[in-house]
């Protein structure tokens, strides 16, 4: 038993090259691919690995994150071309024979490094009134039973990381179509029992830049971190319109 | 997303198709003489095979509308949404089997 | 480039909020509607790490079986070992109910009972009639209570149109004298995206800046939790009050601290060291491995530290769940299945999950009273400065918090500072603001950023963290205090050398992360010193060399003080008071369990 | 430079709005229809028979005299343009960047798409499968100059 329990853990170093694409907007010079080589230890994420070129190698190196956990949706970021949190990525799991690819998140603007311009995103999310538009005043708790509460509750666990959004085709377009992340957020009050003003949000989202932008791509699905099931909710969403009520 | 491009790049091909399509056959409105004639210099195997990737192009735009109408409208549809782009390859290529050979032979005048 | 005078901006506002989490958003709710309002932070307001919070936030709804508020008090005076300020934890519960309902009425989508109200649930140390037996407090969110009270804060802030100046940091406090008395009168902020400076003039400030786990190794804390509000406030001459108290929490993903939820241990996990042998039936013999958490995390440390250990390093031990049927795991325990498989590629249903105590919450903190009014020694109040949070010691949580408490104690006293805030502006003038306000900062940026010094901040916060972990973390004596006090004036030394690689005005987190080094320096310092003058073992606080509490000496406060003495031995530059604690209905008791 | 959120507003342009969601419908619409329509069209021209080979005036006239086929090439031609046309102004939108660019292109794929319905519907109402001196081997079977 004892050797069994002392192997546990022992995932052994490696050492992986990884490309960063590079932009300092005050240097005049050109995005551009930058290498670096990595040792990392078996359980070390991407957002790791990054951190080991930021204080070991390359302190100008410039990238968001906060928790490490994949809760804050902090570190969204395109590795190896698709959409993931790096704190949430393990090295390991990906392909280590060849370079990993990072780069910023597509269809924003990118400020420096890794770290994209994430206000026409926000902008997006504060369109669709993400609040609770609600006009009695309760004493108590209102009520909502399970069933009612279970309509929304996919979608109350976006962390507004915009990887669903930085991986659209449509949105990668133009930047004007509204994008998943706000259309999921409208979902989470538009099917809440307690909202009252799910036509206000259909009638927004109704919009030339609204979910009839969306082709059903799937590409957000897949890239959300928090395994939120994007297109599904999209799709509520047209529905609702269709109805004109959730 | 492949399933979008290919519906897009698809769809595209068709509507130029369909540019053209109408304009030779509004030809008949003219003369015979000159439908049959456009129409004959169509009959060449470039053109012959031009048509086998039109068939396979409309094959797979119309079966994968399906496939996105079914996203749409059917409450299952997203959950499947994967297996049904597998079934849509599938029965485009059944059916492309299908015609393929019989096209040929009508194009380069062999019997099977 | 780099000797520029950074740009200075000035704003003039009544009520200026540091900090975007919980604490600071709840207060902004109450303030924005009445007051012209700003709130600053360094993250954006949902990335703060309030939303990491799992297991669920107490109040006694009775919403599934009896309870009360008094019974709640009574848990939290005794989850924290009797050094909690009873008028404080009165009143923390007894505005529980109202907290939840507030949420609620927000939108924050709660679990629900099957009449529709709000559900609740079990959570370590919370009891019916005073630990009679377990009582169902908590108010969840699925396994995401944390993260639905951060959204649903932010999406009430959108709806009241509050002014947010994200991703700015606050760097310095200014207090100006006015008849005789040091008054808040802005804040320095330095926006991370232009590197320019932001003076806000405030009638009233508010601290909520949330916790500092980072002077640690293994935490559950962010990388951004570097408290630095604290340390403003601490570079001011200010106390700070109970810092030796910080929870360390026993299951921690080993070598990362990502959180474990007690519920592991509550549906069955065990814990086993390298020889798979069940070790906390050598600690604990009858409750085993649903001990206290302070007593689980200590056995688990003494493990480790005796070679008993797993893994290539012997460097932590394991739990167990294997024995439990796939499907409790994946009803009961989802969080924990997915971190474990994510981040250790550990399968819980067939492999045990190495785990070790994370330094997780820091019970002390900025001193106030239940106004959430920052106090400049054991009594008079700071007129228009407030904290709340995390960063404050109110106190409520005492040695040792209770699981719950905290997302409770945000949203209780956030809401107190908030409307505290407001009254104080109605009524209070502009505390005039000096002309080179941002003086301190531009002198404290350009000093890092124009250094050639050859001391890198990744280092030395390496150092501080490893001497941290090994001399202050769950185990301590008078030797390893000193043995961390030497190391911190040592550091101290060396960070007057350091450089920066990125001498940059845009989005310079290579320099932030050296400001943020500065702050760490100075908690760290004030946390070993004040542990190492609380000669007892109490909560949170566990003294080998006397192992047991000492009421007589230490049923008393810390407040520790930065002077301006140059240190002869490292810690002398800190003046240390006690101050008494209040006690209303609850006499100390041993606290059993 | 402050980040200051803004007031809650309405979306970005409102001019416009209800039209997409017909639009989407209406892709949705004939496209089921289309798939009846086009593999009917397929199937009895490029498949039976002689296929391709056999397609000349003769096969299209022998067709449109026919009211059957006539109103289906109608439909089938109404419908596959305008969605289409739709399909094409949606990837238009997608991709062109100046408002003027895409004024002027969506404006170009209705001017045509109207075009080609007008000649097409013409055509096919005004066609007489037997015109008067025409070639009579090209003509159907049944026209008199045969
Ligand atoms: C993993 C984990 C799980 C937990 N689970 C629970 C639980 O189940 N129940 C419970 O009750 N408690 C729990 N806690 C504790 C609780 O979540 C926290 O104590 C609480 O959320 C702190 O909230 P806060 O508002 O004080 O700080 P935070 O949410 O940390 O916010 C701090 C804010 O201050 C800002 N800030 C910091 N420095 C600066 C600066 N220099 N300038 C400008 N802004 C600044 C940040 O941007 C941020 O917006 C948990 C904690 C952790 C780590
Ligand atoms: C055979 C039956 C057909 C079906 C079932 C069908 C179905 C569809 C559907 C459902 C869409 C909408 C896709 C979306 O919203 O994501 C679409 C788009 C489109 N279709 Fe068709 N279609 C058919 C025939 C045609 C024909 C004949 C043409 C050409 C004239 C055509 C051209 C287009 C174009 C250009 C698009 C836009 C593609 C895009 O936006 O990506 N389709 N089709
Ligand atoms: S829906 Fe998912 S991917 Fe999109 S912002 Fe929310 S959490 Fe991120
Ligand atoms: S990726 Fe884009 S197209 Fe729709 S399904 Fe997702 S929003
Ligand atoms: S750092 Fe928070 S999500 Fe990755």
């Amino acid at each position: 038993m004892a050797t069994e329990f002392e192997e546990l853990g022992a995932v052994p170093s490696f050492t992986v090259t990884l490309f960063v694409r590079r932009f300092n907007p005050e240097d005049g010079q050109e995005a551009r691919w930058q290498d670096f080589d990595v040792e990392v230890h078996g359980t070390d994420r991407v957002l790791d690995a990054l951190h080991k070129i930021k204080w070991e190698m390359d302190g100008s190196l410039t990238f968001r994150r906060s928790c490490a956990h994949g809760v804050c949706g902090s570190d969204a970021m395109r590795i190896n071309g698709r959409n993931r949190l790096a704190c949430k990525t393990l090295v390991k799991d990906l392909d280590i024979t060849q370079p990993i690819y990072v780069e910023p998140i597509k269809g924003l603007a990118v400020e420096k490094d890794l770290v994209v311009d994430m206000n026409p995103f926000y902008q997006a999310y504060r369109d669709i009134k993400p609040f609770l538009i609600a006009s009695d005043k309760p004493e108590k708790e209102r009520l909502q039973s399970a069933a009612q509460h279970s309509k929304f509750e996919d979608t109350t666990k976006c962390i507004l990381c915009a990887a669903c959004t930085t991986s659209c085709p449509v949105f990668w377009t133009d930047g004007q179509y509204f994008g998943p992340a706000a259309i999921v957020n409208a979902h989470r009050f538009i099917f809440d029992s307690r909202d009252e003003a799910a036509e206000v949000r259909i009638d927004i989202l109704n919009d030339k830049e609204g979910v009839w932008r969306c082709r059903t791509t799937f590409n957000c699905t897949e890239a959300c971190p928090r395994g939120i099931e994007v297109t599904k909710a999209i799709a509520e969403v047209k529905q609702a319109i269709l109805r004109g009520k959730p | 997303m492949w399933s979008w491009v290919l519906h897009r790049i698809t769809g595209v091909a068709i509507f130029f198709f369909l540019l053209v399509h109408v304009l030779d056959t509004a030809l008949v409105r003219l003369s015979p003489e000159a439908y049959n004639a456009v129409i004959s210099t169509y009959k060449i195997p470039l053109i012959g095979l031009a048509e086998l990737g039109l068939v396979a192009a409309i094959l797979f735009h119309a079966l994968n509308g399906v496939r996105v109408i079914l996203i749409d409208f059917w409450r299952k549809g997203v959950k499947y949404q994967n297996v049904m782009f597998w079934i849509v390859i599938a029965i485009a290529a059944i059916a492309f089997l299908g015609f393929a050979p019989r096209h040929l032979s009508h194009v380069f005048g062999f019997e099977i | 480039m780099s000797n520029a005078t950074p740009k200075v901006h000035h704003y003039e506002y009544d009520v200026v909020i540091v900090g975007a989490g919980g604490a600071g958003m709840r207060a902004a709710i109450e303030a924005g509607p009445h007051a012209k309002t700003a709130v600053i932070s360094k993250l954006f307001p949902t990335r703060s790490h309030t939303g990491a919070a799992q297991g669920g936030m107490a109040a006694a709804l009775a919403n599934v079986e009896e309870d009360s508020w008094e019974w709640h008090t009574f848990d939290t005076v005794k989850g924290g070992d009797y050094l909690v300020d009873q008028d404080a934890a009165e009143i923390l519960a007894k505005e529980s109910v109202q907290a939840v309902i507030d949420l609620e009425n927000m939108g924050l989508p709660f679990n629900r009972t099957p009449d529709g109200k709000i559900d609740q649930r079990r959570f370590g140390g919370h009891t019916r009639d005073h630990g009679k037996a377990p009582v169902r407090r908590s108010c969840y969110a699925a396994d995401r209570t944390g993260h639905m009270i951060l959204q649903t804060l932010y999406q009430n802030c959108v709806k009241l149109g509050i002014e947010f100046y994200n991703e700015f940091y606050v760097l310095d406090l200014i207090m100006t004298k006015v008849d005789g008395v040091e008054r808040p009168s802005a804040v320095v902020a330095y926006e991370l995206a232009t590197g320019e400076l932001h003076v806000f003039q405030g009638k009233s400030i508010i601290f909520a800046t949330g916790g500092f786990g980072k002077i640690f190794k293994t935490t559950s804390n962010a990388h951004t939790l570097t408290g630095d509000g604290v340390g403003i406030i601490y570079r001011k001459g200010l106390p700070l009050e109970d810092m030796e108290f910080y929870q360390f929490h026993p299951t921690g993903l080993a070598g990362l601290g990502i959180l474990l939820s007690e519920a592991a241990r509550g549906e069955g996990g065990i814990l086993r060291n390298s020889s798979g042998e069940r070790f906390m039936e050598r600690y604990a013999p009858t409750i085993k491995d649903l001990a206290p958490r302070d007593m689980v995390a200590r056995a688990m440390a003494n493990e480790v530290r005796e070679g008993r250990g797993a893994g290539p390093n012997k460097d932590y031990v394991l739990l167990d769940l294997t024995h439990l049927p796939p499907e409790v795991i994946d009803e009961k325990l989802p969080d924990i299945t997915e971190f474990a498989r994510t981040y250790l590629g550990v399968e819980p249903y067939t492999e045990p999950v190495p785990v070790f105590p994370t330094a997780h919450y820091a019970m002390g903190g900025i001193p106030t009273n239940v106004q959430a009014e920052v106090l400049r020694d054991n009594k008079t109040v700071v007129p228009g400065l407030y904290a709340a949070g995390e960063c404050a010691c109110v106190s409520v949580h005492g040695a040792n918090r209770l699981g719950t408490n905290s997302l409770l104690d945000i949203n209780v006293f956030g809401k107190r500072a908030g409307i505290a805030a407001v009254e104080y502006a109605k009524t209070a003038k502009h505390v005039p603001v000096p002309a080179n306000a941002a003086d301190e900062v531009v002198s404290m940026i350009e000093k890092v950023r124009n250094s050639k010094g050859t001391e890198k901040v990744a280092v030395l916060r390496k150092e501080l963290q490893d001497t941290m972990d090994k001399n202050a973390q769950v185990y301590r004596t008078e030797e390893s205090l000193n043995e961390a006090l030497d190391k911190i004036a040592e550091l101290r030394e060396r960070y007057e050398n350091i450089s920066v690689q990125d001498k940059g005005q845009r989005f310079n987190t290579d320099l932030l992360e050296a400001i943020e080094l500065g702050f760490l320096l100075d908690l760290a310092e004030v946390l070993a010193f004040t542990s190492r003058e609380r000669r007892e073992s109490r909560g949170g606080h566990f003294r080998e060399d006397f192992e047991t509490r000492d009421d007589k000496k230490f049923m008393v406060h810390s407040m520790a003080y930065l002077t301006d003495k140059k240190p002869k031995k490292p810690g002398d530059n800190i003046k240390l008071d006690w101050k008494p604690v209040t006690i209303t209905n609850y006499q100390p008791m041993e606290r059993k369990y | 430079m402050s980040i200051v959120i803004e007031q809650p507003r309405s979306p970005r342009s409102r001019k416009s709005a209800n039209w997409e969601k017909y639009g989407w419908l209406y892709m949705r619409a004939s496209g089921v229809v289309l798939i009846f329509l086009i593999f009917g069209h397929l199937f009895t021209n490029l498949f039976l028979g002689e296929g391709i080979k056999a397609i000349d005036f003769a096969f299209v006239g022998g067709k449109w005299s026919d009211p059957f086929w006539q109103v289906w090439d109608l439909l089938m031609l109404w419908l596959a343009l305008i969605h289409g046309t739709n399909g094409m102004r949606t990837i238009v939108n997608d991709y062109t960047e100046r408002e003027a660019v895409r004024k002027t292109l969506v404006w170009s794929l209705w001017s045509i798409c109207a075009v080609l319905i007008v000649l097409g519907t013409l055509v096919v109402f005004t066609f007489d499968p037997c015109p008067a001196g025409a070639a009579a081997e090209l003509l159907p079977s049944f026209c008199p100059a045969k």
